[in-house]
């Protein structure tokens, strides 16, 4: 059986690997991914703690359902603002986007 | 109205216009000078009533060194045809475009420009329509002249001309 | 992770590398290699004869004859001389498309159709995998191969391909939805999403009988996802030229087009399984009856495209927000009443 | 509520009507005709390929090289130079250009002598070269083709029973 | 090549281009173009915007052509126009010709044109229903129709020898009269063929997908297509009652009683509908002209050399697609002067921007194909 | 044996993840992104997780990266040139090092499980149980932020005077 710490450690890394991607991207859609990437990191946590702590029940299966769920609310709201920048903006590059009113 | 009251209008209104004008067929003929052509065709289409460009043509008349184009004119409303002529120089061919009044002007005289050389003022957009746009020359005029245009032979018809190559 | 279930012959084939010594990664990947094999030559053998089978229903329905040449009877080897011809034709990839996404494309779709295979129950046993979450495992991997269209018609720098593209990404976000709720009538009333459960749940009444609305419900779903006409907007010839796979050639477009009916397939054999009762009939063998049910849904698509018009791409999202989706929430709606009532 | 019901209803009922109707197409017999081993039958006045007709009893053309078939050709076909005077002139050579035809028949109906004719059924013309669609004088009226005088441009087709179009023949089939 | 996309060029710096907002060429190479017809359409995702026909692709210079040629030599070019409706262009040609030269043609040959003249309608409109249909993804409707088309080019084939491009009518007349039996073959293909109306209408008229695909869209208003001079079922479809046969009597149509089918809204629907009820009508003429034709010659005594007097002439006749117009200027040789065809779908087809916008991809191709375009016939 | 598995996942799935946030054609990200979700998954299995691999296939590969697709279509041009990272890439790089590394010595070092719990048979009735039961406020929650979530995107999308 695989230790825990090794799913942990996968889980840290794409968290590192997406929080880069949040930090450096320009397109605002390389970082809507680059945030995707993050919460699964974050859903690999739970499931592995979920199904490796002792006397566990699923509940962190519930939690990584909830997670994919505002994953999928944030992805959709998310790419309608990109597609209003872009009406707007003729641009999805956040550092040209950086007038609060149009 | 018949085709003598309709020329009799245009000729009370545009005296000094109007070349020649008879009645054939039924139809009311009429050449003009080509400065006022456009009020001419506004009076046709909006007080007698003719809102219906069946076909315009350009002809060229190179005896006469003269350009024309040909109105054909009716109405869905009212029997009667008019065929107006209107001719220009052939050294300088232009008319005011007849767009305004009847939107299938647009490619007719689109048209024309392509194939004789006239020009329409006012057009919107005036380029060739049937030939590519690097074409040089207009081909129905009647002094055309290309290589690729091979004049019907009625006379010189040699053995040698049998079998044509055929060029790419 | 995964293993193989079927039967004593896989253990002992194990068994037997196990006394050898041979590390035990060894007889695994055989097996799956063999299960592989066997499952891309069903899809080959099976889109062929679709192939061939829609070309004849096509053209006697037009009154005429279709293939007669190749084969001799009916021109019945007109399909393979066809995949022949395309295999060896040369493999053109525009100058300016995206080389890696553009090769990788038919490669998703076509693992798609490869993958759905896994849990189709052909007959008791016959099944490669009885997985706990079979249906939704079809859902969650048929919605592979539209990714891989999109990939296709994207990476082709063509904007008629990338117009399909769009049009296939709107097409399978909206048919996904009525699908899955269409699917969760029968399996409320087999409470298990396996197939094998499914099937052995319609012992003694086709859930066909109980759920006519989610039958119809998913049958249109199903076609709209196989891109099929009247659904088959991603590809319309007459408006797209032919979609996302316009600029492919050659092996990569035989590809597109197995996958196309290897889909179709697989559409109809879960139709099958979840509403007309699986492998099961009288006197005739499990997996004859399999098939033929599968055959017989799949000539009601040939028929169904054969007969009607495309629809245009706002009245397919109506059909799917307006149509599909109340009729299957409201099946979804009774079902869970009656099963409530009845337990 | 009930108006989407019926449309909802008579679309579906629509469509299972199309169905039925493609249905009963699927088991009727097809129209199509297997070419190369069935051949259509071609009507009396099918025009193809041109002929130089023979004189049965002197073996020998009609045509008198008067040029009119020449001179009426609008696609400017037809070639031919003719030799001797009065009855005995006769062409010294006679060439058609296929290629350009456009199988007007102005050529035949002009032939003062009905010397040329199309109504050979003769139609399978293709070739490897755009000269295998030129024919002269020989290629003409080989073959040991001797058209009848059944041009049915004698009044109303006297005498030559047309057999019914391809098409016409097929009505007692039940659809 | 340069030079030749120079406009679209510029048509593309004017406006700017993103995935969103994009020009899209539509042909020449294109299923749905019926012909090499270019369309560049400015797209807003799916919806058209703005459109711009481009033409000339089989431009052969017909009327240059014309112009070399003698009077009779012309009429095997005329095929070539509308090659889906030949003999009626054969019709127009001719009849401007005898309008021109001052003949009087004999009745059987006016009947027998009549006659041969509808049925062409009909195979036209057949041919127009099947690629409609296709044009909307139905192909075995295109199929169906085109069966029934080749009957009626079995029938023409028995009488000219051709199969599309007939050059059958003469000035004067027709070349020759029809084969003895002939009129009772016309008579069976109508029994075969009026049975299938009701069946077409099964895979189209009826079905709830074909409706709801062309109703409303590709709206032409009455005042537009007036303005664009359209005409045939086009105009007609805009709601206007205007048909030559009946406004303009040419022939003897003025003998025969049918009805004008016309459209309200001006939609792909009406002209759809407009041109399925114009099957019906020709059916009713073709049998009328069936019952009361007479015997006798079909060509009228004309002179070999056919020289025409000085003049000019605008003739016009309603071919399947409206108003097909023949302007002949003869200088007195035995070649016109000049020779302009006024073709009814090149006018139909510059309405075509007027249509397009504000609607979406599919249905570009549905107005595409209810204008019913013939681009030999355009280009010339 | 998981272990196999486990690493070969573990290595796809990160090195696809690399190629989502290194990537210099969007495209490319996105693709990457889909593989990764599927190695993603499968991790999933290996932790018993079926059911939750299936959805994650479903709603992640089936939906998000469609959508993603959907909008990367919409914005971009196949062959852009523009500049990928912004300028502050190299300390962003280096305090993601550094918080990752942090991370993975925690996950090594501090976290320590005796034993293991033995795998659960049937995930997804129980899954259900648990959310229309312990957990059904979040997922009530949960479907009010969806709905939510649906409006605003709906009205965020569409344009001026439709």
């Amino acid at each position: 059986m695989t230790p825990l710490s090794y799913y942990l450690t996968l889980g840290a890394l794409l968290f590192g690997i997406g929080m880069f991607g949040v930090l450096t991207r320009r397109n605002a859609i390389a970082i809507l991914m680059a945030v995707e990437l993050m919460l699964n990191a974050v859903n690999i946590n739970f499931i592995a703690l979920s199904r490796y702590l002792p006397n566990s029940t699923l509940d962190g299966q519930v939690f990584a359902i909830f997670v994919i769920t505002v994953a999928a609310a944030e992805a959709a709201v998310g790419l309608a603002i990109v597609l209003g920048l872009y009406r707007n903006f003729k641009t999805v590059n956040v550092d040209e986007i950086n007038l609060m009113k149009w | 109205m018949t085709a003598e009251e309709i020329l009799q209008q245009i000729r009370a209104r545009f005296a000094s216009e109007v070349r020649t004008s008879e009645v054939r067929r039924g139809e009311a003929t009429l050449t003009v000078k080509a400065d006022q052509n456009f009020e001419i065709c506004r009076f046709i289409k909006e007080e007698l009533g003719f809102e219906y460009l069946n076909c315009l043509s350009g002809v060229d008349w190179i005896g006469e060194n003269e350009m024309e184009v040909a109105y054909a004119i009716s109405s869905l409303r009212q029997p009667g045809k008019i065929i107006l002529r209107a001719r220009v120089p052939r050294d300088e061919p232009v008319l005011r475009s007849v767009v305004p009044l009847w939107g299938t002007a647009d490619w007719h005289e689109r048209e024309a420009f392509d194939l004789f050389g006239i020009r329409f003022e006012n057009h919107p957009d005036l380029r060739r329509i049937l030939l590519p746009e690097d074409w040089i020359g207009h081909p129905l005029r009647k002094d055309y002249q290309d290589e690729r245009f091979v004049p019907y032979p009625w006379d010189d018809r040699k053995p040698g001309s049998v079998v044509r190559p055929t060029t790419a | 992770m995964p293993h193989i279930q079927s039967g004593d012959l896989v253990a002992r084939f194990y068994a037997l590398f196990e006394g050898w010594g041979i590390p035990w990664i060894v007889p695994r990947l055989i097996v799956m290699l063999v299960v592989v094999s066997i499952i891309i030559l069903f899809i080959s053998v099976v889109a062929m004869f679709l192939i061939w089978w829609e070309r004849k229903i096509s053209a006697h329905i037009q009154a005429r004859f279709g293939p007669m040449r190749v084969g001799g009877w009916h021109g019945w080897a007109q399909s393979i001389a066809d995949g022949v011809k395309l295999l060896l034709k040369e493999d053109i990839i525009p100058t300016r498309a995206d080389r890696p996404v553009f090769i990788l494309a038919p490669m998703v779709v076509f693992a798609a159709a490869l993958a759905a295979y896994v849990v189709i129950p052909f007959g008791p046993g016959l099944i490669v995998e009885d997985l706990n979450i079979g249906i939704l495992y079809v859902i969650a991997i048929s919605s592979l191969a539209v990714v891989g269209i999109i990939m296709a018609g994207w990476s082709s720098n063509n904007k008629y391909a990338a117009l399909g593209a769009l049009r296939s990404a709107a097409q399978a976000v909206s048919y996904e939805v009525p699908l899955v709720i269409s699917l969760i009538g029968p399996v409320l009333l087999a409470g298990s999403l396996s197939t094998t459960k499914i099937v052995e749940a319609q012992r003694y009444l086709w859930f066909i009988v109980l759920q006519p609305l989610a039958f119809l419900t998913y049958f249109t779903c199903a076609v709209a996802e196989t891109n099929r006409l009247p659904f088959d907007i991603p590809e319309a010839e007459s408006e797209l030229v032919a979609g996302f796979h316009v600029e492919y050639s050659g092996m990569r477009f035989a590809i597109f087009f197995l996958a196309e009916y290897a889909n179709m397939f697989t559409v109809c054999a879960i139709a099958t399984t979840v509403f007309l009762g699986g492998w099961r009939g009288p006197l005739l063998p499990p997996w004859l009856w399999f098939l033929l049910k599968t055959f017989f849904l799949l000539f009601v698509m040939m028929w169904l495209r054969w007969t009607l018009a495309r629809v245009r791409v706002d009245q397919l999202m109506d059909v799917a927000w307006k149509v599909l989706l109340p009729l299957a929430f409201a099946n979804l709606g009774i079902t869970g009443l009656l099963v409530w009532a009845f337990s | 509520m009930w108006r989407y019901l019926r449309e909802l209803w008579q679309g579906f009922w629509s469509i299972i009507l199309s169905m039925q109707i493609t249905l009963r197409y699927l088991f009727t017999r097809a129209v199509t005709v297997q070419y190369p081993e069935e051949k259509r039958q071609l009507p009396v006045r099918a025009l193809t390929r041109h002929v130089l007709t023979v004189d049965l009893d002197s073996k020998e053309l009609k045509c008198t090289a008067c040029d009119m078939c020449a001179r009426i050709c609008p696609a400017n076909c037809i070639h031919l130079e003719g030799e001797g005077k009065g009855k005995a002139r006769r062409p010294k050579w006679f060439v058609i250009d296929h290629n350009l035809c456009m199988y007007c028949n102005l050529c035949v109906e002009v032939c003062p002598f009905d010397a040329i004719s199309m109504y050979t059924g003769m139609y399978e013309l293709g070739g490897f070269s755009r000269t295998n669609l030129v024919y002269d004088m020989e290629t003409m009226h080989a073959d040991g083709f001797y058209p009848t005088i059944m041009t049915p441009r004698s009044p109303a087709g006297a005498g030559v029973k047309a057999p019914p179009p391809a098409g016409a023949g097929k009505q007692t089939r039940k659809a | 090549m340069t030079t030749v996309n120079l406009h679209l060029q510029q048509v593309k710096e004017q406006t700017g281009e993103s995935m969103e907002e994009m020009w899209v060429n539509m042909g020449p190479q294109h299923p749905s173009t019926h012909g090499v017809l270019r369309l560049l359409i400015k797209l807003d995702g799916e919806v058209v915007r703005e459109c711009i026909p481009y033409m000339g692709y089989m431009h052969r210079c017909h009327e240059k052509i014309g112009e070399n040629r003698a009077y009779v030599q012309i009429i095997p070019y005329t095929d070539r126009l509308d090659y889906l409706a030949s003999m009626y262009n054969n019709w127009a040609y001719c009849l401007a010709c005898e309008r021109l030269m001052g003949i009087q043609i004999p009745e059987r040959a006016e009947y027998l044109r009549v006659l041969i003249g509808e049925l062409q309608r009909i195979a036209s409109h057949l041919i127009w229903l099947g690629t409609f249909g296709l044009d909307l993804g139905n192909f075995t409707l295109f199929m169906w129709c085109f069966r029934e088309r080749e009957m009626v080019l079995d029938l023409f084939e028995a009488v000219s020898g051709q199969r599309l491009n007939y050059s059958f009518m003469r000035i004067g007349g027709l070349a020759l009269d029809v084969p003895e039996g002939w009129l009772g073959d016309v008579k069976a293909f109508l029994q075969w063929f009026k049975p299938r109306l009701p069946e077409y209408d099964r895979l189209s008229t009826d079905n709830i997908i074909w409706q709801k695909r062309i109703q409303g869209v590709g709206i032409l208003k009455p005042e537009d297509a007036v303005s664009y001079a359209c005409s045939g079922p086009v105009l007609r479809g805009s709601g206007i009652r205007w048909d030559l046969r009946k406004n303009d009597p040419y022939g003897i149509y003025d003998r025969f009683e049918f009805d004008i089918p016309v459209g309200t809204s001006g939609d792909v629907w009406d002209r759809f509908w407009v041109r399925r009820q114009e099957i019906d009508q020709s059916v009713r003429i073709v049998e009328q002209a069936l019952k009361d034709i007479p015997p006798g010659p079909v060509l009228a005594p004309v002179a070999k050399k056919l020289r025409a007097p000085v003049g000019d002439i605008y003739s016009r006749v309603e071919s399947p697609r409206g108003e097909l117009g023949d302007y002949i200027i003869a200088d007195g040789s035995e070649k016109p002067y000049r020779y302009k065809v006024r073709a009814p779908t090149f006018v139909n087809l510059s309405a075509l921007p007027v249509m397009l916008p504000g609607y979406l991809v599919a249905d570009a191709v549905a107005v595409l194909g209810s204008v019913d375009i013939v681009l030999c016939e355009v280009d010339r | 044996m998981t272990e196999v598995f486990f690493f070969a996942l573990a290595v796809f799935t990160v090195a696809a993840a690399l190629l989502v946030v290194l990537a210099r054609n969007i495209v490319h990200s996105a693709v990457a992104l889909i593989f990764s979700f599927c190695g993603v998954a499968g991790i999933y299995v290996l932790l018993d997780a079926e059911f939750l691999a299936a959805v994650q296939v479903l709603i992640y590969v089936g939906g998000i990266t469609i959508l993603l697709l959907f909008a990367i279509m919409l914005t971009t041009r196949i062959a852009s040139r523009a500049e990928v990272f912004n300028e502050q890439v190299w300390m962003s790089g280096l305090v993601t090092v550094g918080i990752t590394a942090i991370l993975v010595y925690a996950s090594l070092a501090g976290i320590r499980v005796s034993g293991e719990a033995p795998a659960p048979s049937e995930t997804t009735s129980a899954l259900g149980r648990l959310l229309l039961t312990t957990h059904v406020l979040p997922f009530e929650v949960a479907s009010v932020l969806l709905l939510a979530a649906m409006v605003g995107a709906i009205i965020l999308a569409r344009r001026e005077g439709e």
